[in-house]
């Protein structure tokens, strides 16, 4: 593979501002937890169901909880509660604490704390083994089966209707894909619960559900030894619910998860304390359950010009290893984000945009890191569109992009209809064939535009860091540091589900979770 | 009066009517299948379809290139399509005539709805601006409110109000299903049944908008694909001043009918 | 006794009708050019044509890209399309088969008229084959003859009677202005004036060519792109020995009807 | 531009074996003379017209002279007889010659052959003149307006009649082409006659008729100014006719011709001897007039395999070159042809032929050499297709060549619409222009698949040119050394109309082209 030259000292300085940067909000989060946070903890326990208006109890619960202004004391302490004074099952537990006369208050609950702690105890261990059966299983079925070769191609599905989404995704897995991700409804990220249940209604998408992450996963686990081959499932841990949706992807085995630690707070304007706290939480889950992360600053580049802003991107790279570091993942778990949003007609953007791919696969050299493909810049001729995304497979497999979600010739028009994603795949195939080793073929030129192009984004990402770093992430955000957005730290959506935890607030889970040491997947 | 003006699809030479399809269908490919894809071109009004590629999209699908030459062709005099004024103003001209109004033009726009899609109305609207034409926000007679995307109707009808708007900028970016449509029409609906449409300009924009469908959603003109500010702010303090000259004019027709 | 079984264009649901089509119109782009290509695609039958391409391409023309939702479908049980015998036969079998006869297979190929593709001929005669399938001449039981491109329609036929052939491969690739099924009726016109038409195998083949194509044409069997030379065998080396085992079946009908 | 490693000794004794070769040949190319090169002659003194049934009055001149067992003297000892002898212009003589009583015999003729070599004089220097008055027109159209950048972007039009070949012209030049070539109608180059005036039926293309010529500069004449650059208009000096489209090109002022020493023997199956005398005529006009020729060797991957026969294309170029340098012609002007015809299915498929276009580049460093795109494993999926297509226009900008001629996305359906030509131009225009320094930035890895290639693509040319240069040509070209294609030395098409040139043969005009000294063309 071509390199570009790339100073390691001033790589290691970036890593360590960026350790300074997750610290510092690390600080806030080990003082926070969220609504989101304490409706994982109730589910990971076992709370199921909804009632007749779809009203997760998760929700009824947790709500009741935070109505009462006691949930900084974690939703554990109550449903510890609940089974030590006689509640048969965390089931019955939760439906109590939802719809009970009265909620127990911490200090004047009628059970020691020792007698809630210890009523936990083998629910805690049930919970971490349903995760790790599940990561097992996924596991198994990998090896089994193999996966493809590297890029390996990501689709998306987006019916809205999951039952013609299970359709689309064998159908992608047939034409050649590695994985298949199920594009979440508009505005699902959103809402401050998790739908219940199969969906069959959505617009721009189908809504993540653990129902429908299921129909997926079974409808892929039938295709792979079809087409000889382990085809990967991914969804969106982002939003409000951004660690429910991540522990039901961790026990409904899905491969991937869209799992950004400022995404929401830019792209969604969700308040930035609840986003660096759900985040933490969902990471931690992840971190056990061996799922691969995609992070999203490919987004950057749709609202910030790709050329000058590239190094936001690269920065916000180094902060989000440093968050998922944190949060007990290890590199191969981090599928950083990065994008080929140059417009097309500059000159030589072809150049610019191999010089960011190969500094990125450099600089994360154990790190899936994930590639996507034009589409700000996309139009409605299809047929020119289709030559864009060829040229940015051929970067991907010249650079030796990890997993490279391909670029749809429709992109301005529609989500992907069946033709289009058969002839993205097969375009991809085409390219990455014939221009195998394209990219161990060639040297760059030293001095040339790739390495002029590759040292300066190096460079400007560094001195981005440092100024993070003196002012703070939550200053950096105020002031547009990435994507051009600005967000303040009490605005944004969500804001009242973050909750300064009590002094005796109850996690056992997440303390299960942070004593466990990073480990590598087995794949 | 009107001279009919037939066009047809032209392909290599004058009135061969070639054109392209592509479409899927569930069948799987073979003889069979290429009769259905012919027929299926041939429905369309496409004389001696040549089916160029069938090919297997899916463990029941496949997918087909057709040409053919299309018995169709539409009647050009007979269209009649309101085209958008297309005078356009230096920004000298925009700011002089600004001027004559003696305040500031206000306007305040939006991306609604769940709509999360701000890089449109922020190249309207932002400093900025969209491919070297500086927005909205650039001009001195112009006071611009962005605010931002995720806006619901009713408290983009609030904000308006509040600031008492000359303008209001809706952006639709997302189409599924016609969601831009409905979110588009509740909004004009909203501004008429609290009594004020009148006072105010109502511009629409978006990828799949056009003058057409603006104004058959109520609103005033429509924008789509390549707006620049430059058009916009023309538009809307041309506008906004014949207003206050008492020169009610019928706001939208500006131009070539 | 047959179900109706109508196939609709499957875009990203079941049924939603989504096809693409690309044209080009006699019109500069605009409001009026968008409006006319969405009424283009509506006389085909496209319901909510979406215009999502207008360029000019010439100093008076624009093409168009239109996704739309296609109102017609296809019967597909009503389609009844003679298929060859897609029963392939080993070498092994082909030759054995072969030996029956007591005397080889005599084949006469070339590309007729004006074409000078010999490609596709040479690819179904010389051993050489196509794709990893070795050509006619590879065959034991076949003696066959290759006249290469540029033959005309009498000359093949003069050439195939001095030999006595049992069949004879007519390849057509250009197709402009009909002109392969022109030159491929006349042949079949020559041998039958010539009173012979029963005593030999007529195969056409071509990148246009399909079975349903060569039998109206007057030909027995006919084969489209892609074609290995072993069909052509299996099919050929099965009809001459069916035949001389008096046998005389209707050829061309191999098979699934 | 990344270069890869020649041999240059081995390239020089290359050129020595094909000069050999060439020399060969010219001995028997200066011992005959043929119908079209005869009736060239008469065209250029100024015979015109056609009879009622289109029968050229040149055909019905050197007719009937041939059929008279005369023509090896010469139509130019007729002619200046005729003016000798009366006649009061040339046209008056060729009437006089083709429809009188009887003709003259040389030797028994009634004027001198002083005196008939004097008749001729002037009509010669005019002929001459006519060609150079063209040429400077041309040279200042050039100067005027200029020219693209390269590589210079050739597209095709074949409407089959010759006004919308006019309006797709323009189109074409208003897409950004460089330069446009009007296909000849199917079989037009078996016709031993050029037809008259303007035409509007043909299939898979235009019939090259004087007139036609005319139409379509006039066209691109006007398109220019227009569009800011010259448009560079080109034909088939090719088929029994060669050498007098040669001449009509160079009066009508054409800028290129395909123009091959041996394609119409290999793919349209014409004499051998025809076909050399031929092109030598043909060639010793274009060096006059500062037209390029195009030559034809990326027909050889059409019928032979692209990877296992790449070095006969080069071997090929040589040879081409050799009669060209034979004929006058000056590097600049020789537009050699290859081809990018490998498999797209084969892995690294593009690193093949970049290599084999690198080769091409620096083995021919002056001449403006011409790059086929992709035909023979194109296929009916235009969206595919187009990428193909794509990646042929990368490997061009990548490897400098001069002059592309560009895919067509339905290459393997139809001659091109007008819309997709027009993508085929916007596709080219982005992907020159976003790779535009690619060859520039890159270095290959020595000994890689690339460079490896090329040696070997070298040698085996080397190889097969001393066995070409061993057997002579006429029984190389018996044994199918050039696109697996087998032709002998009496066969094909137009044989009858080759003549051995008597003692007295006359042709001042080819004298004069003769004597003169190859120059480069002024742009
Ligand atoms: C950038 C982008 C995003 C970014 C948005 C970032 C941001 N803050 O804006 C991110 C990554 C966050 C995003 C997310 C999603 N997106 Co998005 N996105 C795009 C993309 C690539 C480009 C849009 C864009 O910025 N264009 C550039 C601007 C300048 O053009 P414009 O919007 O047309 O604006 C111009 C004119 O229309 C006009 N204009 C626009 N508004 C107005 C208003 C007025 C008053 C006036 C006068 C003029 C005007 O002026 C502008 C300048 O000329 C498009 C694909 C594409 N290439 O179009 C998809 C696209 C729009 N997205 C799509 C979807 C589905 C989504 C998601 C719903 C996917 C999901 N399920 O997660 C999410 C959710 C977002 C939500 N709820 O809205 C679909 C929409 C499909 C459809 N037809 O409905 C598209 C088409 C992609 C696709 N093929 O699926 N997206
Ligand atoms: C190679 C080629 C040439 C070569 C031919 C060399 C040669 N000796 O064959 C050269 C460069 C000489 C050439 C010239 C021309 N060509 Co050409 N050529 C092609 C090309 C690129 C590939 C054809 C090919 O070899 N395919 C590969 C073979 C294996 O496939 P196939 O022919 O389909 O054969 C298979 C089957 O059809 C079947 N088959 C074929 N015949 C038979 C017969 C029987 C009995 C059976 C059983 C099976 C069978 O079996 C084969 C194996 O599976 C096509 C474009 C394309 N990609 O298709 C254009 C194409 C066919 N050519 C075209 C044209 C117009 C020409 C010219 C007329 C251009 C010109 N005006 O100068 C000239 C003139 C030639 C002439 N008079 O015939 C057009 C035809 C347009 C049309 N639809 O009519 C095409 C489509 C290109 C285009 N888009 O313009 N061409
Ligand atoms: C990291 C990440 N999360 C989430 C999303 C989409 O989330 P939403 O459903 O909120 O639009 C994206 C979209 O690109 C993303 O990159
Ligand atoms: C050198 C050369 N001459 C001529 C032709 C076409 O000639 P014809 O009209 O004889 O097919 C070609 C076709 O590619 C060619 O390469």
């Amino acid at each position: 593979m071509a390199r570009v030259p790339v100073d390691l000292e001033k790589v290691a300085h970036c890593r360590e501002l960026a350790a300074a940067v997750a610290s510092d909000v690390q600080s806030t989060i080990d003082r926070h937890t969220t609504v989101g946070v304490e409706r994982t903890v109730a589910r990971a326990y076992g709370v199921e169901g909804a009632d007749a208006d779809g009203r997760p109890l998760a929700n009824a619960l947790v709500d009741r909880i935070h109505a009462e202004s006691s949930i900084g004391h974690g939703v554990a302490w109550f449903l510890g509660h609940a089974l030590a004074s006689g509640a048969e099952s965390v089931q019955e537990a939760a439906e109590q604490l939802a719809y009970g006369e009265r909620l127990p208050k911490p200090g004047e609950g009628s059970e020691s704390d020792e007698a809630v702690r210890r009523a936990l105890l083998l629910h805690t261990d049930e919970a971490l083994a349903r995760i790790d059966r599940a990561s097992e299983e996924r596991e198994r079925r990998k090896r089994t089966l193999g996966l493809g070769a590297t890029p390996l191609k990501y689709v998306i599905v987006a019916t809205g209707n999951i039952h013609d989404d299970a359709t689309q995704a064998k159908a992608a897995a047939f034409a050649g894909a590695d994985i298949v991700a199920v594009i979440r409804a508009t505005a699902q990220s959103l809402l401050d619960f998790v739908p219940e249940g199969p969906t069959t209604e959505g617009y721009g998408g189908t809504y993540a559900t653990q129902a429908n992450f299921k129909i997926i996963r079974e409808a892929l686990d039938a295709i792979g030894p079809e087409v000889g081959r382990y085809v990967q499932q991914t969804n969106y841990s982002s939003g409000l619910c951004m660690s429910e949706i991540a522990w039901m992807a961790a026990v409904e085995r899905l491969d991937m998860l869209l799992n950004d630690a400022m995404y929401g707070i830019l792209f969604r304007d969700i308040n930035m304390v609840r986003t660096f706290v759900d985040q933490y939480f969902s990471r931690r889950v992840i971190a056990r359950s061996g799922i691969t992360i995609n992070t999203g600053e490919d987004n950057y580049l749709t609202t910030a010009d790709a050329v000058e802003k590239a190094h936001t991107v690269l920065a916000s790279q180094f902060i989000n290893e440093a968050f998922a570091l944190r949060a007990g993942l290890v590199p191969e778990q981090m599928g950083l984000g990065h994008a080929y949003e140059i417009d097309p007609w500059r000159e030589d953007s072809f150049l610019y945009e191999v010089s960011q791919a190969q500094l990125v696969r450099q600089i994360f050299d154990r790190h899936p890191i994930k590639w996507m493909p034009p589409t700000k810049f996309k139009t409605g001729d299809v047929f020119h569109s289709h030559v864009h995304d060829a040229m940015f497979n051929l970067a991907g497999v010249m650079t030796g992009q990890s997993i490279e979600l391909l670029g749809m010739f429709s992109e301005a028009i529609h989500t992907p209809l069946l033709m289009d994603r058969y002839l993205s795949l097969k375009s991809a195939r085409y390219v990455f064939n014939t221009a195998r080793h394209l990219g161990d073929e060639i040297q760059w030129k030293p001095g040339g535009i790739v390495e002029t192009r590759a040292k300066e984004t190096l460079d400007k990402a560094h001195t981005l860091l440092s100024e993070v770093e003196r002012y703070g992430i939550w200053e950096a955000i105020a002031h547009g540091a990435f994507g051009d957005v600005k967000r303040t730290r009490t605005g944004g959506k969500g804001y009242a589900g973050v909750v300064p935890r009590e002094p005796g607030y109850l996690n056992p889970l997440l303390d299960a979770l942070e004593s466990e040491a990073p480990r590598a997947p087995a794949a | 009066m009107r001279e009919s003006n037939i066009l047809r699809a032209y392909g290599d030479r004058e009135g061969d009517g070639m054109v392209q399809m592509t479409f899927t269908l569930a069948i799987l490919p073979g003889d069979r299948a290429r009769e259905a894809a012919k027929r299926f071109a041939e429905a369309h009004g496409l004389a001696d379809p040549l089916v160029t590629a069938m090919e297997q999209v899916s463990p029941e699908h496949s997918y087909f290139v057709v040409y053919g030459r299309s018995r169709h062709g539409v009647d050009a005099a007979a269209i009649h399509v309101e085209e958008l004024a297309h005078k356009p103003l230096e920004r000298e001209e925009i700011e002089a005539l600004g001027k004559t109004l003696g305040r500031k033009v206000v306007i305040v726009g939006a991306c609604t709805g769940s709509d999360a899609h701000t890089v449109g109305i922020d190249a309207i609207i932002n400093y900025k601006g969209f491919d070297g034409d500086k927005g909205l926000e650039s001009y001195k007679c112009i006071d611009a409110h962005n605010l931002g995307a995720q806006v619901e109707n009713d408290e983009l009808a609030r904000r308006a109000r509040g600031v008492s708007a000359d303008a209001i900028l809706v952006s639709q970016i997302i189409t599924q299903r016609d969601c831009h449509k409905e979110n588009a029409r509740a909004f004009v609906e909203l501004v008429t049944r609290e009594g004020w449409r009148d006072q105010v300009i109502l511009l629409l924009g978006g990828p799949r908008i056009d003058h057409k469908l603006a104004r058959e959603l109520g609103f005033d003109a429509g924008f789509g694909p390549g707006t620049k500010p430059s058009q916009v702010a023309a538009y809307v303090v041309e506008h906004v001043v014949e207003r206050a000259r008492g020169k009610h004019v019928r706001p939208g027709v500006g131009g070539a009918g």
